[in-house]
């Protein structure tokens, strides 16, 4: 189980190789990257800067690895998700799990990207032709990360 | 007791701080008290921390509610609402 | 949109930057591998070679993927499924899924693979310590894709 | 009617035979009855195709039912569940 967070780029293919590489138990490999847009909320977006809170973010994210961990049978996981100026199309964040089938890597990768997305302590400013912004949280995220609480 | 304070996001640049160390009396022994205490400096403290607003505290960088007790040196954060990946 | 059946063996990183590359409204890209086992149902296997239908195969895949596009809002999606002789950890497929968010890239990419698993021609039969055997359909692959069945 | 079977996997294994050209008479115009038609060849015919064994039958590439009507030239592939990915 690895995570990082780094300002450095990814090479995805290579990580994912990597994260399977030397385990014939592996039959499952899904992956997420999360992309910088061009637009947001109908607004053109020129880039935009992650801030993230250094030791917080890093424990945060191991823990939700840990509860995907023990909830699903898979055999590793990897994130990395970087911080500072970012361009459209840069690469943003990379979610892998390896499993020994399908439902499993694709349930845990999932709810990994929705608590990243609703809990993990990142922050996103866009810059816009008009200015920067910080993006407000977005109930939508919220309703995808609610469907994993456990009732 | 001693505590250091954290901001980040929309609220370190409202605040114009990122990070500043406190001598709390000894009454603020809590994050409502805590909370109370920033809104009497008024100002950018009173309008961002009032109740209703949304934001957020970590203590010792783990998510805090009102009741969370503070410690000598704690460390901790307030920010917004987190927007992250 | 492209489906590709083949006895190569596929870059998948090489795979996932070309299918998003040059879009800056692409930011989700959802992936799927699905690897050889050296294990299945308890038994050693060796190897494995995959059967296809020419023609068919491609075929049915194709129309998975535009019933995919009417689905769910994505902008592009890449099949790469192998044949002939594979051996334990040699990718089988390759399915990548890009749209602007990441429920739709999700959903699409695993609605694909559940299909891959029960609708396309497609025949595995595995080498074991004591001779080879044609695998039997699953019945947990068929309730993955009845998950999909518009009632 | 002239029609070309295609058997796939295991069915072509057991048949020994990968494709064959047919000619049908005119009573066996659909999918139900070239299943009886071919049945009625005996031996590992009958046993695979019997009422209740998992085989599937396409048409011209496309998944066919007991009811689906042959004609000429028809591709027919017979093969058992698929088992992909």
């Amino acid at each position: 189980m690895t995570v990082r967070v780094q300002t450095e780029d990814f090479d995805a293919g290579a990580e994912i190789s990597r994260l399977r590489s030397g385990n014939a138990r592996v039959g499952a490999v899904a992956s997420f990257i999360g992309v910088v847009r061009d637009r947001n909320d109908g607004d053109a977006v020129a880039g935009m800067t992650l801030e993230h809170y250094p030791g917080m973010t890093e424990r945060s994210i191991e823990a939700i690895v840990e509860e995907a961990r023990s909830r699903w049978e898979i055999i590793d996981a990897l994130v990395v998700h970087r911080v500072g100026p970012l361009l459209p199309t840069d690469q943003i964040v990379l979610v892998v799990v390896t499993s020994s089938h399908r439902g499993e890597a694709f349930a845990a990768c999932e709810f990994l990207m929705d608590y990243l997305k609703t809990r993990a302590p990142f922050w996103k400013k866009e810059r816009l032709p008009e200015g920067a912004r910080w993006v407000e949280a977005r109930a939508s995220d919220d309703a995808a990360a609610a469907r994993w609480e456990r009732s | 007791m001693k505590v250091t304070l954290l901001y980040f996001a929309r609220l370190r640049e409202v605040f114009g701080c990122s990070s500043e160390e406190l001598e709390l009396p000894p009454e603020v022994a809590d994050v409502a008290a805590l909370t109370e205490f920033l809104r009497a400096r008024g100002a950018v403290f009173q309008t961002e921390l009032a109740p209703g607003r949304a934001f957020r505290i970590a203590v010792n960088q783990e998510m805090a509610s009102s009741h969370t007790p503070l410690r000598e040196h704690a460390e901790v954060a307030v920010f917004p609402p987190v927007t992250g990946g």
